[in-house]
């Protein structure tokens, strides 16, 4: 997933990509990182990257978040340019035709939320994936029919991999 | 020796009574106002009596709650800490009045330090040295350009019953002078009830250096060695650290003598100290004595070896001083900083709040003193303290490594601000690390946003993956027990929902 | 000076040498197991690298593994801290070999001093005093019995590769020799795979007393003092004191010179600490020599103001003692006790877990070195560690009132066991405070369940009433936050779940 | 409410009434004591009882509870008679004829979960009454049908106020 974080009033693009629970593969600055992530407290992670170790503790703040370090605080913004995207388009007009909700990250599928034949909205949730232990609820970008469900509760899934289609 | 030790105090303060009481075997009484029912110190003492609600001046400067609750737990003297009731004759006489021993020293002996214009004179009549300035206090304009032309520019306009850097003001030339007066002596009057002042000669980059003295009832009296204290902002210590580098062999030698010599001068017993001004030329003036511990007491403890609240209870149970002077010697180098909740972006405001995560800096070398705990609070009535983090080393340099490696373990995180980089910033600043600093160090040096720019690309990653991570972890319902702890971020995470829903 | 250690080691002691490299500006490498990734020393470390499965064997003794972790991340030195690789002098050649630095003596001092018989060999030819013993390992049943009748019983026979109380017997007469004889050669041989043994007398009484040596590449040597580790459960430390009560200042200079007599005779540099044996009569014997940094190093880091770590580092960057014997003084007394996840009532037996809640004591004269933080699990497959726990004070007395001031303020629930009353109990028992003990206090005096009875009414009131509350909120589904933090409690209010289940 | 604790192999028994949020009154041992409650952590709790002050953590360790303080660690277990009487009696036989449901605690319901006419089985929830900052389901003690509901969600209700009829 594509991420546009704001630091010290530099924008940077983040391609983030989880290869297993807690593993990441991380495309920033045009170099590749790998990345292993591990929660030590409510806002606390431990964090190896290329053999570094970081130690962070992070809050909110209004809009913005301060992570901090051994090194000292931090304050960034995040945004998920393709979610904004995909979001302002549904505002704009109805996506029409056939829609294919795929998993963004590989992942175990937690509940789907709809049924075949059910009709939805713009934004409704229709299914729940977890992953890093987090869970992320996918929206349908449309007004329809649930017409496909390819997945059940507790299946895993891969990055990719069709869940729900909706027409 | 006392049975029980009732402490008119909260914060960090009361849980160094309560710590120094337990060690020597004596019961503790905490007070707290309503604001502070689960603070630190209540959590920590063996008795606690509720004195009023959370405004100080209905609660721990509410003498006849604080008296009766001595009175209904049996305690037998009470220590008034720092602030406060520390050095108020009245909330001392009323003390000894209620058939209780006020830990600290006479009446008489605050009460005649406690006017800043009295003081002078007395110290001056007791052959200490003190800042060239008006004898007495002026009376209007013409007096003090009289005696301005006398002494010579610049001079310091000093409310007679200000302190704690309140009620001061520089006047560089005759220009300034009349509208100066004016709002000294008005903000005085509304300040402090008393219009009065007086004007003292300006010494340029001063030095703020005291030193700690112990006498006991039988006129025992012995200095405990210096604490440099220059590093300030809006006139009040965040840095604190003993020796001072600026003191010679001879100058402490003289700095202790005279200090001594004050003491003595008001019949002091107990535990004090005696604030200098130190010139360039390493000549020093008496400023004012501090008839109470000191915040910044750590430092002198980890260099001497000296528990100085025990010293205090030990005094006013009447004992002797267990040591001379030639007894007392300083050991390596100690460094205090004081963590505040407050905004050093924004002019050093107050930024309280609640504590969410907090894991305190341990290992070689290392003391803090905290009055929070996680999950605490640090409420807005009071002095936004969090915790004195000291630091010791066989040399300054040690002691500075340590301290900078301490700050670096320091985490505190809720919907609090802390001053932690701000002293990370002081312990790297090269003025400091040669000990080239006065009082108007901070004040010349730190410019907000002196965070510097990151070009480490997986650093910058490891942020932006954690900010990540916490925000699908707010964003989350069937978290794990630990990630719902997140919520004590609860209200923290709220805005960033809202901020996240726009995303959506 | 080097830009990168690694840490071959984990817990708290790996903590305390990334301190120590943080505080010279050098930048530390952590290393894990897959138990440990969450560890405190890897959030600490500026690097870490996995090195294996759970099983030390697997990992922290994966000696390519390790090697390769300091090659892939740029250390120039490897610190062993203590256990694991520190006193093996195969690993120390690995390190040499592989172009980095062993922090830490040669291997062949270490090797030296690694085996029983041969250090005793070497000393006594050294005029380091030994326990009268075999010269040489013994054969069997009839060599033995022909030693013990010329040095009389009671003998220790001892296994020639043991260590840490491991592989030694007692023989308190001659009809026990035979089988006793027949247990220590086999378990020798399958735990240290060595059945080589040897006798030595038995003395009673003894205390274990230790000297502190340090030592530079350039042959200077000097002692830092003695510590006194007479308090033993299962023949390990778990409290440690300096100076020691035992040692007048006569035996004190003496044990120092034999101590630096012992470290030369080996061309000893870095750490490193001679055990002796003493007797009543306050004769003193060599027992062995710890070529590494000790657990209970901080209370000589206490009294003499030394940063053994640092210097362990900065001689093995090849620097020169920064001081001389003249220059080091003992100030004041330092108290350790090994805070252990141990059930002290079950024999002291490993009682590991998941830490909740966790609240450090601090304050003045308190030093803390911990390994683990809140919400961290103390791994079965190590030693249990939690912490160390040390406490300074002017006198005795002054430090053990502080030591039981500071495991009161000690908090630490969740699943697992800790001997944090045992401490308690140490802490107030008369011979403690007398410092009238050898190393056989703890089995005389220590019996399970020495839990007094209260009839405090309001001490009753209060466990019962906060049993009650915490009872309610376990039960509850509709906590605020707060409470279902209680969730890392989620398991161990499991079984009260059912047992309240029950009571419905 | 009564509770029976065991502590060092003595029963003590004890009966808190709460005064107000957070304030008990205790009678034990012949005495009468007012406790202030206050949690300040996970299972950590600030007691003031009679002016003294306690810091107390509680963990469970099967059946027993473990409450650590500054003085040491007191095991105890804790049983409340009243209820295992109405238990053990609500097994025996059914109740019969007209039961009145009632508060044991000044508090605040928080959810009403039967409706009038529902059909009750002995041992189900039929109200949860917060206090203490904490939840307490009351148990309809026979099989029966709800008659009269006297309260809803978000009310605040005295000590021995009646809040369902079952009959």
């Amino acid at each position: 997933m594509r991420y546009l974080a704001t630091l010290a009033d530099a924008e940077h693009e983040i391609e983030l990509e989880e290869i297993s629970a807690g593993s990441f593969a991380i495309t920033f600055g045009g170099r590749r990182f790998d990345a292993n992530l591990r929660a030590v407290g409510p806002a606390s992670f431990s964090i190896i990257i290329d053999g570094r170790s970081f130690d962070l503790e992070v809050v909110s703040d209004g809009e913005e978040l301060v992570v901090a370090s051994r090194a000292g605080a931090t304050r960034l913004t995040l945004v998920d340019p393709a979610r904004r995207a995909r979001h302002t388009a549904a505002e704009k007009r109805e996506v029409s035709g056939r829609v294919e909700i795929k998993s963004g990250m590989p992942g175990r599928v937690v509940a789907v939320l709809v049924a075949p034949g059910d009709e939805v909205k713009s934004g409704q949730g229709v299914v729940t994936v977890e992953a890093m232990k987090l869970e992320n609820e996918l929206k349908s970008p449309k007004t329809g029919k649930v017409t496909e469900i390819r997945v059940v509760a507790g299946q895993t899934v891969e990055k990719g991999e069709l869940l729900v289609v909706i027409e | 020796m006392f049975k029980r030790i009732l402490i008119a105090n909260r914060g960090e303060i009361a849980v160094r009574v309560i710590r120094a009481c337990r060690e020597l075997g004596i019961e503790s009484v905490a007070i707290y106002s309503e604001a502070d029912r689960t603070a630190l110190h209540v959590r920590e003492a063996d008795y606690a009596a509720g004195v009023g609600p959370a405004p100080a001046a209905e609660s721990y400067l509410n003498t006849p709650r604080i008296i009766e609750a001595a009175a209904k737990t049996g305690a037998e003297a009470i220590h008034p800490g720092y602030g406060f009731f520390s050095e108020n004759a009245g909330f001392a006489r009323a003390v000894a009045a209620a058939g209780l021993v006020f830990i600290g020293p006479s009446p008489e002996a605050i009460h005649a330090m406690g006017d800043k214009v009295e003081s002078r004179k007395l110290m001056s009549a007791a052959g200490v040295p003190v800042v060239p300035g008006s004898p007495d206090t002026l009376k209007g304009e013409d007096e003090v350009r009289a005696f301005a032309n006398k002494i010579g520019y610049p001079i310091m306009i000093k409310a007679a019953a200000g302190g704690g850097g309140k009620g001061l003001r520089l006047v560089e030339s005759d220009q300034d002078l009349a509208s100066i007066v004016r709002t000294v002596s008005s903000e005085a009057k509304s300040s402090f009830g008393d219009g009065r002042f007086y004007v003292e000669k300006f010494v340029r980059k001063p030095r703020h250096i005291e030193v700690q003295v112990l006498a006991d009832k039988d006129g025992n009296t012995v200095h405990v060695f210096e604490r440099e204290c220059s590093i300030q902002r809006r006139h009040q210590k965040v840095v604190e650290e003993s020796p001072s580098p600026f003191v010679t062999p001879e100058m402490r030698q003289k700095m202790g003598a005279v200090a001594v010599q004050a003491a003595k001068a008001v019949g002091y017993f107990s535990a004090g100290t005696i604030e200098f001004l130190a010139d360039a030329d390493r000549n020093f003036y008496f400023l004012e004595m501090n008839t109470r511990i000191q915040v910044e007491h750590p430092v002198t403890e980890l260099v001497t070896g000296i528990d100085l609240v025990r010293a205090q209870i030990e005094i006013a149970a009447g004992k002797p001083l267990p040591f001379k002077q030639k007894d007392i010697a300083q050991r390596g180098w100690a460094i205090e900083c004081r963590i505040y909740a407050e905004d050093p972006e924004a002019g050093f405001v107050p930024a309280p709040g609640k504590i969410h995560t907090l894991r305190f800096p341990e290992g070689p070398g290392i003391r803090n003193d905290a009055g929070v705990y996680a999950g605490a609070e640090v409420p807005m009535f009071y002095d936004p303290m969090i915790s004195k983090l000291a630091a010791w080393g066989a040399n300054r340099a040690e002691a500075i490594d340590r301290m900078r490696r301490a700050l670096g373990e320091f985490i505190i995180s809720g919907e609090l601000t802390t001053n932690l980089s701000f002293h990370r910033w002081i312990m790297t600043h090269p003025r400091f690390l040669a000990g080239d600093f006065d009082t108007n160090f901070i004040a010349q040096e730190y410019h907000s946003g002196t965070g510097a720019k990151s070009d480490d690309h997986a650093r910058i990653a490891a942020t932006i993956l954690a900010a990540i991570a916490a925000q699908r972890g707010a964003n989350n319902n069937h978290a794990q027990p630990q990630t719902r702890v997140a919520a004590p971020t609860g209200s923290a995470w709220r805005s960033l929902a809202r901020f996240d829903s726009l995303r959506r």
